[in-house]
């Protein structure tokens, strides 16, 4: 307490209050030091470090097969994403290249993630703006896709269901079915949240002009994601380096020129849309393999540095590896969009006031453990 | 007079949007049926979870009492965080073999995270996934738990 | 432009750098000092243009202390690594390229937070996860009496 | 004496007499407030556990749920169960807290809630005091439970609840006006303050249908801003929870806080009854001119229940609301009110005042 106040400067008539590490809407143990006068935020500094576990000290002395499961504890939105991650820098690393099976499965789960953690986000940004009812419709939706992850990988939102060279079980029969099936059912309830929160004046009037940053910020403080993708900043991994069956597909990449907190959400609201027209191009169109391929007991990568980029919900996953031809990876990083995304919040926030704050955290779709890791 | 105008218009533009938000609130109240959640404790008997629903790790036994574990200890050497204990033990079997098999095959389902590698990797498929989620319990030791049941053998024909 | 290039414009326009090639992405081995000047060039040169700091990972190569950078330009759409190393390991000084990307703000603290890697001009050197007391986790001489990591 | 469910002038008027012809006048008086006293305090806990109820199965069906459904048949006593739980509950002391003021803010707010109960008529005859300023009483007493917000705050010693003070002081000043206005819309339509004698001019049609356009108006904004008044959703600044954690009452516990939480319920109730009052014709039942069989069937239903239903039915449009909209910022708030309702209502002042000087309103 007292190292963060010694940190903020203060002037005449601030004063400081923490929001923070348990508070309502910093959507876990991500604490702000604030510096308010008045009601007018004059300086935010994140301390975060509060779910700090050190995954990449443990990755160190886990096997590959093993350090999938740290992932999904990552950002556990986005768990089967992650997951993808480390298995395509693993299967690069090795030279391996997966069925088309196994691809397709892969982009159509990635793509229910980022339904389901859009869906999460919509339900608990609605819930931080005060509207307390669209964090019920937002997870009663969520429910469907996480029922489908269960069936198929058994873990809900935890879900472990790659594995270097392949995923771990073929998918379940009632896979397609279930799909489908959501993906009629939300065509017809995704505009009923456009009706209820996002053409709402009240919540118009908060969130435009609010927390706007630009291109060229957005690109020096490295920000990915919907939070790139609304200042203008063509960010898509799916697009620029396309992995698993991404170059199969055709999806817009949603692009916003205003940066404020209102387009961050409304790429994410547009990106539901684009998600399930991808879903509907694979679906279908699943083809026969093998479902993992032949791996050995003990994967040991070659000697080198490897790297691989995903997008997940929250922008792009970088791991890199450093192998020295151990079973063991010498050095493992994550280069979390959460981590990256949270550093601007000062000038963001700064000069708007404390309810706005709330509304530009909620709007980065901050997950504390991928921060902390 | 334009911004007269304009003044008008977001007036009505505005309780218009509201009066949509209210719609949907309005619909859900007013449809009966509309309740998406479960009554959980009083379902239990119908409570059914899908079959890949990863509960808890167990090892099945067939009616005579038999398992399939070997005592290899892949499960124990490929399990991230140590949940799994195996004691081994050296017997000697009706054909006067030395035979090792498990004493107790001990599962820690308080540091399990359901990463589901010793289900996969165990070469007898002697481990399972449980159905069973409701593991609160008084006491941590009450986690611990032996997945060999008392007097069990390994099933004839797995090496 | 390819990874052959893409060195061969490296090398000529940052010259007095060891670049490796042949693997995921061009490699460049900078010394600490050239750091911020080799950095600049890349990110000023209308034909590299590398605007984007992807990410910075502190590195123990158990004798080495640093740091490696991935760069991206939004531009062009290749990738760099930059990599830089101290010997020192009691006081390891790294300038901080807080003022080409503030990206680097945040990624900077985490390196020092984990590696004990300082940065030179770092505008807000604080530790990031940890506190004060904590030792520096990610050094591979790193002992920690209480909870035993490794097997 | 005969008890009449329909008109209780004559019940009242007979405990009246009847106390008066066994104890001297001043004794009479006064245990004729202590017997109103302990009616309104039992009818202001009932309310208030209803209204919780009420609340929490509104807001539950709204989403797709069942609310409370494990104490009683439905769950009926689950605020009773929370209640006691809350009585038991410790009282947390706060360091550096201005000790008086923090206990006293919670008596404020109730007492203020309680003082506007007594002037409401909840049925023919069933009114504590019936002021020839009905509406102008009703106004300033219900805009007292304010003291006790900011008292809570600032003495609370606590940062959020100062903030969430100061935002309920700007909210209630500036919301004041609206209510206000829009009730003397009402007045001029009715000639009169009195509450008894405005519910007897509703007797061939409400307030709401005889005053036309401007009625209905007034009756939004009255909604509006009533909403504003009692601190909750969409305009819930004070207590923000996801900004300001609970607001003003962040720091109490147990039974003081039950208190904030009974009163903000019973405030509600308040601005509900007296938009009843006001708008909607009180405990009068539905009269259309002319259609008698209509109207005897109408009779039927006893005042008490006309005047709970359509109070009722104006919270749960309140709850409706509250259970909808994302909450304003604080500048949002304020806009709303001086740049949109003020002028609205001053307009429609006028616009009333034309329509019951030419005549119209019969």
């Amino acid at each position: 307490m007292e190292e963060a106040v010694v940190n903020v400067p203060l002037e005449q008539e601030e004063y400081i209050i923490n929001m923070g590490p348990q508070h309502p809407s910093t959507h876990g143990v991500l604490r702000l030091v604030v510096s308010l006068k008045g009601e007018m935020v004059q300086n935010v500094q994140p301390h975060i470090g509060y779910v700090h576990r050190g995954i990449e000290k443990m990755c160190e002395n886990l096997t590959y097969q093993q350090i999938i499961h740290l992932t999904d504890r990552m950002d556990y939105l986005s768990a089967h994403i992650n997951n993808e991650a480390v298995c395509l820098a693993v299967e690069k690393a090795l030279g391996i290249e997966v069925s088309d099976r196994v691809k397709y499965i892969r982009t159509i789960l990635s793509e229910l993630t980022r339904i389901q953690s859009h869906q999460l986000f919509w339900a608990t940004y609605g819930m931080d703006l005060g509207g307390l009812t669209c964090f019920f419709y937002g997870l009663r939706d969520r429910e469907l896709i996480l029922d489908i992850f269960e069936e198929t990988c058994g873990g809900r939102m935890i879900v472990s269901y790659n594995t270097p060279g392949g995923l771990m079980n073929d998918i379940h029969p009632n896979f397609q079915k279930r799909t489908k099936d959501f993906i009629k059912y939300f065509r017809k309830t995704l505009p009923e949240y456009d009706r209820l929160l996002t053409g709402n004046v009240i919540f118009q009037e908060r969130l435009k002009g609010i927390g706007r940053i630009n291109r060229e910020d957005a690109i020096a403080w490295g920000l990915t994601g919907p939070v790139g993708r609304a200042s203008g900043f063509s960010c898509d991994i799916r697009k620029h380096n396309p992995y698993s069956a991404y170059d199969k597909v055709t999806f817009n990449e949603i692009l916003y020129d205003e940066g404020d907190s209102f387009h961050r959400y409304q790429v994410r609201m547009d990106e539901m849309w684009e998600s399930m027209n991808i879903i509907e191009q694979l679906i279908d169109n699943i083809p026969e393999g093998a479902y993992a391929e032949k791996m050995k007991p003990v994967i040991k990568l070659p000697e080198g540095e490897y790297w691989q980029s995903v997008e997940t919900a929250r922008g792009e996953l970088g791991v890199f590896i450093e192998s020295d031809g151990n079973k063991y990876p010498y050095r493992m990083k994550f280069r979390s969009p959460n981590f990256v995304n949270l550093a601007p919040l000062n000038i963001m926030a700064t000069g708007f006031k404390i309810a706005d704050l709330v509304a530009i955290n909620g709007s980065l779709d901050l997950v504390i453990p991928d921060i902390d890791r | 007079m334009k911004a007269f105008i304009e003044y008008i218009r977001s007036i009505f533009d505005g309780l218009i949007s509201l009066l949509k938000g209210l719609s949907v609130t309005g619909k859900y109240f007013f449809k009966p049926g509309t309740t998406w959640t479960q009554q959980y404790p009083n379902n239990r008997k119908e409570l059914k979870m899908f079959d890949r629903f990863k509960g808890e790790v167990i090892m099945p036994h067939n009616d005579k009492n038999e398992h399939k574990c070997t005592g290899c200890g892949i499960c124990e050497i490929n399990c991230p965080n140590g949940s799994i204990e195996i004691i081994p033990v050296t017997i000697v079997n009706e054909e006067g073999k030395k035979q090792r098999i498990i004493d107790k095959h001990i599962y820690h389902l308080g540091m399990c995270t359901f990463c589901g590698l010793c289900v996969k990797t165990c070469p007898s498929q002697a481990l399972a996934f449980g159905q069973e989620f409701e593991h609160a319990v008084f006491d941590r030791t009450r986690l611990n738990k032996i997945l060999n049941q008392p007097g069990s053998k390994i099933m004839k024909g797995v090496a | 432009m390819d990874n052959l290039q893409l060195a061969a414009l490296a090398a000529a326009i940052a010259p007095g750098n060891e670049i490796v090639q042949g693997k995921q992405f061009v490699e460049m081995t900078v010394a600490p000092e050239h750091l911020i000047s080799t950095a600049t060039i890349l990110k000023q040169n209308k034909d590299t243009q590398f605007d984007m700091l992807v990410c910075i990972t502190g590195m123990d190569w158990g004798k080495d202390l640093g740091a490696v950078y991935h760069l991206r330009s939004t531009v062009f759409n290749h990738m760099i690594v930059l990599k830089t190393k101290v010997s020192d390991r009691e006081n390891p000084e790294i300038d901080s390229l807080c003022s080409l990307w503030q990206a680097a703000n945040f990624h900077e603290r985490e390196v020092y937070d984990l590696l004990g890697i300082k940065f030179r001009g770092h505008p807000d050197l604080r530790r990031l996860f940890l506190d004060s007391t904590w030792g520096y986790p990610l050094r591979k001489d790193y002992k920690d009496d209480v909870n035993i990591l490794g097997r | 004496m005969k008890f009449n469910i329909y008109d209780l002038t004559s019940f009242t008027q007979w405990i009246d007499s009847s106390l008066r012809a066994s104890m001297s006048p001043g004794w009479a008086v006064t245990v004729e407030m202590i017997i109103i006293g302990l009616a309104i305090l039992i009818f202001f806990a009932l309310i208030g556990l209803f209204l919780v109820y009420a609340e929490r199965k509104v807001c539950a069906f709204m989403q797709n749920r069942l609310g409370p459904n494990r104490v009683g048949p439905g769950g009926i006593f689950q605020t009773v169960a929370d209640l006691v739980k809350l009585l038991f509950v410790e009282l947390v002391p706060i360091k550096n807290a201005d000790k008086i003021l923090f206990n006293l803010a919670p008596f404020i707010v109730i007492v203020a809630s309680i003082m506007a109960i007594g002037a409401l008529p909840f049925a023919k005859g069933l009114q504590a005091i019936d002021l020839n300023i009905g509406v102008f009483y009703l106004m300033a007493v219900s805009s007292m439970g304010v003291i006790g917000v900011l008292l809570a705050g600032w003495s609370s010693n606590n940062k959020y609840s100062l903030i969430g003070a100061m935002r309920s002081g700007a909210q209630i000043v500036s919301y004041e006006l609206s209510v206000g206005l829009a009730l003397i819309t009402m007045v001029i339509l009715a000639g009169t303050m009195q509450l008894s004698e405005m519910i007897e001019a509703q007797r061939w049609g409400w307030f709401i249908f005889k005053g036309h356009i401007p009625a209905v108006i007034a009756f939004v904004i009255y909604i509006i801003a009533g909403t504003a008044e009692t601190n909750r959703g969409p305009f819930d600044l004070a207590e923000a929870e996801s900004e300001l954690t609970a607001g003003y009452h962040t720091e109490y516990s147990g039974i003081k806080f039950a208190l904030f939480f009974l009163a903000e319920y019973i405030n509600m109730f308040i601005v509900a009854a007296i938009a009843t009052t006001v708008f909607l014709g009180g405990w009068m039942p539905l009269h259309v001119y002319g259609w008698d069989g209509f109207n005897k069937v109408m009779d039927f239903i006893p005042p008490f229940i006309w005047f709970l239903g359509k109070t009722f039915g104006v919270v749960f449009v309140m709850m409706w609301l509250k259970w909808t909209f994302p909450r304003l910022r604080i500048d949002q708030l304020l806009t709303l009110e001086w740049k949109f309702l003020l002028p609205i209502n001053i307009f429609n002042l006028l616009l009333m005042a034309f329509l019951v000087l030419a005549g119209w309103h019969w």
